[in-house]
C-alpha cells in the first residue's frame, strides 16, 4: 500500500497543535498532498530554527508517521525525544513546516479470513490509529504504555476497541503488551498482527508471533537521512542475509523476514 | 548548456556520486522524478566488481551542520548492475555518469572496461577514496600511487573518465595533478571527510563502519579550499562539491574554478534541492556574471598557502 | 589532579594555543580572570622569532557551526614575549606552556632553546602547521621532514616537548608516530582545517590572508577520528582539541586516547568555557567512569579505515 | 573609560522589545551587572535558536553598544543586517538572551575647555546617546540617516540637542552629516568630535577632522568573534603600523591613530 509522493518538499502551515498525555499532536494543512497509506510516513523539518539545537542540530529531516488524513489536514503524534522532536514539539500554529511524503509502503490487509490485530505503544501510535480508520470495523488494538500520562496516548486510537498495559499498572494491565497479546492469541490466533512501538516490544511481538506461527506486519524505525531510499541509511538487516532500506521497502515489513528487530 | 568533456547537460548541477537513488526515488515519487529531472547529469552509487552489502547499522550519525555516513558501498555488483540498475537508468532524461571502485588495479581495469563498453554510460567517475590494501590510507591520498592507477586504466576507457579524489591527503592539488599528467578527463571533489562518532553512553564507536566520511555544510569552506587549490593547478575540469545547500554556493565553487556543481547531502533534506540549486544558479549568473564567470582566463582566488591555523 | 608530562594539573581542561589571551582577558574582566581561571595550564598563542603583525583584515569568516580565521600570528617575537608577555602570565594560577613557531630548523632551535631556559615555562608545544618553504605543505604534514625537526630540536629541550600537529595530512597517525620516535613528550591535535572562503560579491577571498583555517564544532567529528588514530598509534600523552563546546565532547576526546582536552573557539563565545567545561567532566566522569576511563589498557575505539565516503 | 566585565557570559531576560523606526530596541534586565561607561560594548546571542539562520549562522556571538543603562536593565538598539542581528532583532519579553560585558574602552572627555560635538548615524546612535548622557547639558548632535523611517532613530537621542541630514532630504537637512560637521565646526572648531557611523561616514569624519585639526574619537566597529581579545580577530591598522584590535584597544579609538577607516 503505497501512495507516491509529489517529486520534492513542500512548505506547509501548522493549523493546531495540542498536547496528549505526554505527547504533542500536530496539525498542519496540506490542502493538495494526496492521501496517504496507514503506515506511510512523512519527513518533517520546521521551516525555522532547525539546526540550534543541542550539538547544532538537527541538519536533517525527521520521518513521523501520520496519525490522521483528512480534509486537506495532515496529524502527527510525536514524543519529545531529542533536538528535532523537541523544536517540533514546540510548534504553534502559524508556524511553518517542510515535509516531503507520503513515503515508504504501509500495511496490507488480512489474507485468509484472519481477523486484523493491532498491538504497540508509545509513538507507535500513529500508523495503528491509521490503519485502524483505514480498516474500519473498529479492530482489536492492544497497547502499551510506561505509566499514565503515556496511556493518555491511547485516547488517539479513536477507530479501534482499545485495551491497555502499562508497566507501571496505573492504567489497565500491569505488565507488557505481549502479555494481553499472547491472551489474545490465546483465544483466538487466526489473526494477522499489525505492530508498531519501541524496538524492544517489537522485537517480543516478532518473537511470540513467529512461535504461534501468526503473520505478523511490523512498522519499523530507523535513523533516516533521506526518507527516500537515497542515502541506504535506514537499513534492517534481512534473515536471508543483506540488508533492507526501511524507508522504500518498509516501513512495515512482514516480521516473517526478520531475525530480529535491532535495539536501533 | 554547459560542455564537460564532451557532454553537453542543461545546467552545471549534478548529484554527487551515493547521495541520490534514481531508481528508489521513482518507487517513491513516480514519474514526476522524470518530468522534473533535478540533475543534468545522473552520477550513479559506486559499484564495485562483486555485489557488496554495505556495512552493519548504524550507518548515520547527524554532525554539527552536516551528518557522518558509514554505509559500506552496498551495490549489486558489476554484473548486477549491468543487468538490473542500468536498463532502468538509461531511461533518465539525462547523461548517465557510472562511479566505480576496485581495492586492486585489476579489479579497477575490469570495471572500467566492463563499463566503457556500455552506450547508456556517458561517462565513468573513479572513486579512489578507497583504502590501499597495504597502507591503509586511500588510493586517492598519494600523488605517485593514483598516477599509476590512472596509467593503467586510462587507456582501457574511450568514455571520458573523471578522477574523484579524496580530501584526507595533505596536498589534493599534487594528487590531481598526477591524474590529469595520466590521462583523466576530470576531477571530482570533494568526498567526505574522514570522521568518527562514538556512542553516548559507552564512548564506542557508533557507525557499524567504524569511521564514517563527514558530508554538508560543516565541510563546505574546506571543500572550496581544495577546489580553488585544484582548479589552479589543473586544467581539466573540475566537478566541485562540499556542502552545497544554496545557489550562491554553487557559484562560489564556480568562482573556485569548478565546471559543475555536485549536490549530495542536501538532496536528502530537499529531494529538489538539484533544481532549486540551478534555477536559483541561473539567476545569480545573470545578476552577477563579471565577478563569477566561469571563464578560466580570469584569475581564480590567490589562496596563498599561509598558516592555516594562525 | 591530572599527570601530563609530569606536570600534576587541576583538571583535564587547557585552552588551545591562540583562543585565549590571558593579559588582554585580565584587562576585561580583571582579577576575576584569576580567581576563577578557566585551564588547569595556559597554552600561549604562538610566538615566532621576529615579531610578526599578523595578516591584513579581515581576519573571520563564520562558518557552519563554526568559523574561518586567518590570524597570520601577530605576536611580539621571541624578545618581545620574554620580556613583555613572560612576566604577566608567569603570574597566571596555573603553570604555563608556550607554543612556539618557526619557518626553519634554526628558527626552531633558537626559539626552543631561549623558551627552555625560562623557569617560567613549564612545557614547550611546537606548531608545526606552517607551509614548509619548499613545499608550500606543512611541515608537519609530512612524517619524515616532522621527524628530522624534532630530532634536532629534541636535545636542546629539557622541559616537556609537546609536537602540535596538522590535521592538513593523509595520515596523522604516521606523523605522530614520527614525532613520538624522535622523542616528543606529547602530541596535540587538532590545529584547524584549512578552508576557504569568498566575497560574496566578488567571487574574491574574502580573507586579507587568503585561505584560513577551520574549527568550531564543524570540525568536531574529524577531530574525534584523528585524535583516536593517533591514541591508538602512539603511547605518549595526547591533547585533543577541536569543536569542543560540552562536558560530553570532552569526555569523548577522552575516549578517544586523550589526557588532555583543549578549548578553542567555544573561549570566544563563553570566556568561561573551560571551567564549565572542567565542571560538567568530573560530574559525567563520576556518572560514566566505566566506559570512559582514561586507563589506557582499555581497548581504544576500533576505526577500521574503511571507506571513509561508502 | 572602562568598566570591567564581570567574568563569563551571563543569561538574562528581555524585558521589553520595541521598533524604532527602522530599528529594533531591546530592554534586558542585568539586575547584577556593572554599569557601563558610554562607547562600551556587550557581545550578545540568543540563548535559544542561534545557529539556525542562513548557512547555519550565526555560531558566534554579536557585538552591540549599549543604547541607556540603568536601574538593572539594558537597552540595545539594532538593525537586522544579517542572520545574528535577525534572530537578535525577532527577540520578544520573556526570551532570553547570553551577554558578555560590558567591553572594551569608551570615550574619554573634552580636555583643553573644548566643546562636545556628537555626530554620526545608524546604528552608531547608541554610543552617541550614552555619551550624551553621560557628559550631561544635551550637547550638540548631529546624525545622519538614510530616509524618514531610519531617521526615526534620532528620538533615541534624548539627551543631546540633534540635528538631522538624510540623505533623500525626507527629514532635516538634505546630505551629509558631514556637511552639518563641517559647518558646525566652521562657526566653532574649538571642539572634540565624537563620532559613531557607518565605515564610510567614520571615515568623512576623520578626514575632515584631520584637515581642521580637530581632535576626534571615533567608535569603530569589525567582525568580532570574542570581544575580549582572545582572537586578534577584530583589528584595524594604526597610522604607525601594526594593528590595534578593537575590542580591547577600543572600540573607542582617536581618529590621529588612523590612517582611514577601514570599509569593513
Ligand atoms: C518510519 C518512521 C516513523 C516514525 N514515526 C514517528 C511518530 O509518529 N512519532 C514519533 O514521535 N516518532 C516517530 N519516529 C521516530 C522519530 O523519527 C525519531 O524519534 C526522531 O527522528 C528523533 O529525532 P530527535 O532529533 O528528536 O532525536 P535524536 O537524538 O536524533 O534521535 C534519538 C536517538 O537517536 C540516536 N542519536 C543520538 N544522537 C545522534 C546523532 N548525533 N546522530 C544520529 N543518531 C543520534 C540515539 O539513539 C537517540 O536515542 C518515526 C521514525 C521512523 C523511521
Ligand atoms: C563594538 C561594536 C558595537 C556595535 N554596536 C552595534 C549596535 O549598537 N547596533 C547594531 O545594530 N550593530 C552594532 N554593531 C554591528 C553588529 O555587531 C553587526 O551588525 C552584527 O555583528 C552583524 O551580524 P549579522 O549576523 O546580523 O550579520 P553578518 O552577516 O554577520 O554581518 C554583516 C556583514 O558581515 C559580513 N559577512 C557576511 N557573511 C559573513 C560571514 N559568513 N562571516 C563573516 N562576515 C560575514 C558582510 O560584510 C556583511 O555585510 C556593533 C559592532 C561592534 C564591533
Ligand atoms: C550517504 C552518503 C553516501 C555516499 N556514497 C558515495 C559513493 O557511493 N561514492 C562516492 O564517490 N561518494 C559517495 N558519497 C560522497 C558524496 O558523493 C559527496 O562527495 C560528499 O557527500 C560531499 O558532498 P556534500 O557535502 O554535498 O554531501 C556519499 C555521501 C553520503 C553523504
Ligand atoms: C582565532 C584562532 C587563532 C588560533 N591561533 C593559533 C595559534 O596561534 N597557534 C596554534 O597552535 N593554534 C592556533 N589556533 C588553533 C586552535 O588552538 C585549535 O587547535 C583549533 O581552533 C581547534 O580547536 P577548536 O575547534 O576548539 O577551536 C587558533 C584557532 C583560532 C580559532
Ligand atoms: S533514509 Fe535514506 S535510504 Fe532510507
Ligand atoms: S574580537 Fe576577538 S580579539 Fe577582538
Amino acid at each position: 500500500m503505497r501512495t507516491l509522493a509529489p517529486f520534492g518538499r513542500r512548505r506547509v502551515q501548522v493549523v493546531r497543535a495540542e498536547d496528549v498525555g505526554a505527547y504533542r499532536v500536530l496539525h498542519a494543512a496540506d490542502l493538495d498532498g494526496p492521501l496517504p497509506a496507514a503506515g506511510q510516513f512523512y519527513m518533517l523539518a520546521a521551516a525555522a530554527g532547525w539546526g540550534a539545537g543541542e550539538d547544532e542540530r538537527p541538519h536533517l529531516p525527521r520521518a513521523f508517521s501520520f496519525l490522521r488524513a483528512a480534509g486537506g489536514e495532515l496529524s502527527f503524534m510525536l514524543e519529545d525525544v531529542g533536538p528535532g522532536t523537541h523544536r517540533l514539539a514546540g510548534l504553534v500554529a502559524g508556524d511553518e513546516l517542510w515535509i516531503t511524503g507520503p513515503l515508504g509502503a504501509g500495511f496490507r490487509p488480512p489474507d485468509g479470513g484472519r481477523r486484523a490485530l493491532l498491538a504497540g505503544g508509545g509513538v507507535g501510535i500513529p500508523p495503528l490509529a491509521a490503519w485502524a480508520r483505514e480498516l474500519g470495523g473498529r479492530p482489536q488494538a492492544l497497547l502499551g504504555f510506561r505509566d499514565r500520562e503515556h496511556a493518555a496516548g491511547a485516547a488517539l486510537m479513536e477507530e479501534a476497541q482499545v485495551a491497555v498495559a502499562t508497566d507501571d499498572g496505573s492504567v489497565g494491565h500491569r505488565g507488557l503488551v505481549t502479555e494481553l497479546l499472547a491472551a489474545e492469541l490465546a483465544r483466538d490466533a487466526h489473526a494477522v498482527v499489525y505492530a508498531c512501538g519501541p524496538p524492544r516490544m517489537l522485537e517480543a511481538v516478532r518473537a511470540l508471533c513467529g512461535e504461534r506461527g501468526v503473520p505478523a506486519q511490523l512498522a519499523l524505525e530507523a535513523a533516516m537521512a533521506c526518507g527516500f531510499g537515497a542515502c541506504y541509511g535506514c537499513v534492517v538487516a534481512l534473515r536471508d542475509g543483506g540488508y533492507a532500506r526501511i524507508c522504500v521497502d518498509g516501513p512495515v515489513l512482514d516480521a516473517g523476514r526478520l531475525e530480529a528487530v535491532p535495539a536501533h | 548548456m554547459v560542455d564537460f568533456c564532451g557532454l553537453r547537460l542543461e545546467h552545471p548541477i549534478v548529484n554527487g556520486s551515493g547521495t541520490f537513488d534514481a531508481i528508489a526515488a521513482r518507487r517513491a515519487f513516480g514519474d514526476a522524478l522524470l518530468v522534473d529531472f533535478p540533475f543534468s547529469a545522473f552520477v550513479s552509487k559506486t559499484i564495485t566488481l562483486q555485489p557488496r552489502a554495505g556495512n552493519p547499522p548504524p550507518r548515520l550519525w547527524e554532525a554539527p551542520a552536516g551528518m557522518i555516513n558509514s554505509i559500506g558501498l552496498p551495490n549489486r555488483g558489476l554484473a548486477g548492475y549491468l543487468e538490473h540498475d542500468l536498463p532502468q537508468l538509461a531511461r533518465l532524461p539525462v547523461p548517465l555518469i557510472t562511479n566505480v571502485m576496485g581495492s586492486t588495479q585489476d579489479e579497477v581495469a575490469r570495471l572500467v572496461e566492463a563499463v566503457d563498453a556500455r552506450p547508456e554510460i556517458a561517462a565513468i567517475e573513479l572513486n579512489v577514496s578507497c583504502p590501499n590494501v597495504r597502507t591503509g590510507l586511500d588510493i586517492g591520498a598519494d600523488p605517485q600511487s593514483l598516477g599509476s592507477l590512472v596509467r593503467a586504466i586510462r587507456p582501457l576507457a574511450r568514455k571520458p573518465l573523471i578522477v574523484k579524489l579524496t580530501p584526507n591527503t595533505a596536498d589534493v592539488a599534487a594528487v590531481a595533478a598526477a591524474a590529469e599528467r595520466e590521462g583523466a578527463d576530470a576531477v571530482s571533489l570533494v568526498n567526505t571527510l574522514r570522521a568518527l562518532a562514538l556512542t553516548p553512553a559507552t564512548g564506542r564507536p557508533w557507525l557499524g563502519g567504524g569511521t564514517g566520511g563527514l558530508s554538508g555544510p560543516a565541510i563546505r569552506h574546506v571543500a572550496l579550499a581544495q577546489v580553488a587549490a585544484v582548479a589552479r593547478r589543473v586544467s581539466i575540469p573540475v566537478v566541485g562539491m562540499g556542502g552545497v545547500t544554496q545557489p550562491r554556493h554553487a557559484l562560489e565553487l564556480m568562482a573556485a574554478g569548478a565546471t559543475l556543481v555536485a549536490i549530495g547531502t542536501e538532496n536528502f533534506r530537499d529531494p529538489r534541492a538539484g533544481k532549486r540549486i540551478a534555477t536559483g544558479l541561473k539567476s545569480l549568473q545573470i545578476a552577477k556574471r563579471p565577478s563569477t564567470s566561469m571563464n578560466t582566463s580570469e584569475p581564480r582566488p590567490e589562496v596563498d598557502a599561509n598558516c592555516a591555523n594562525s
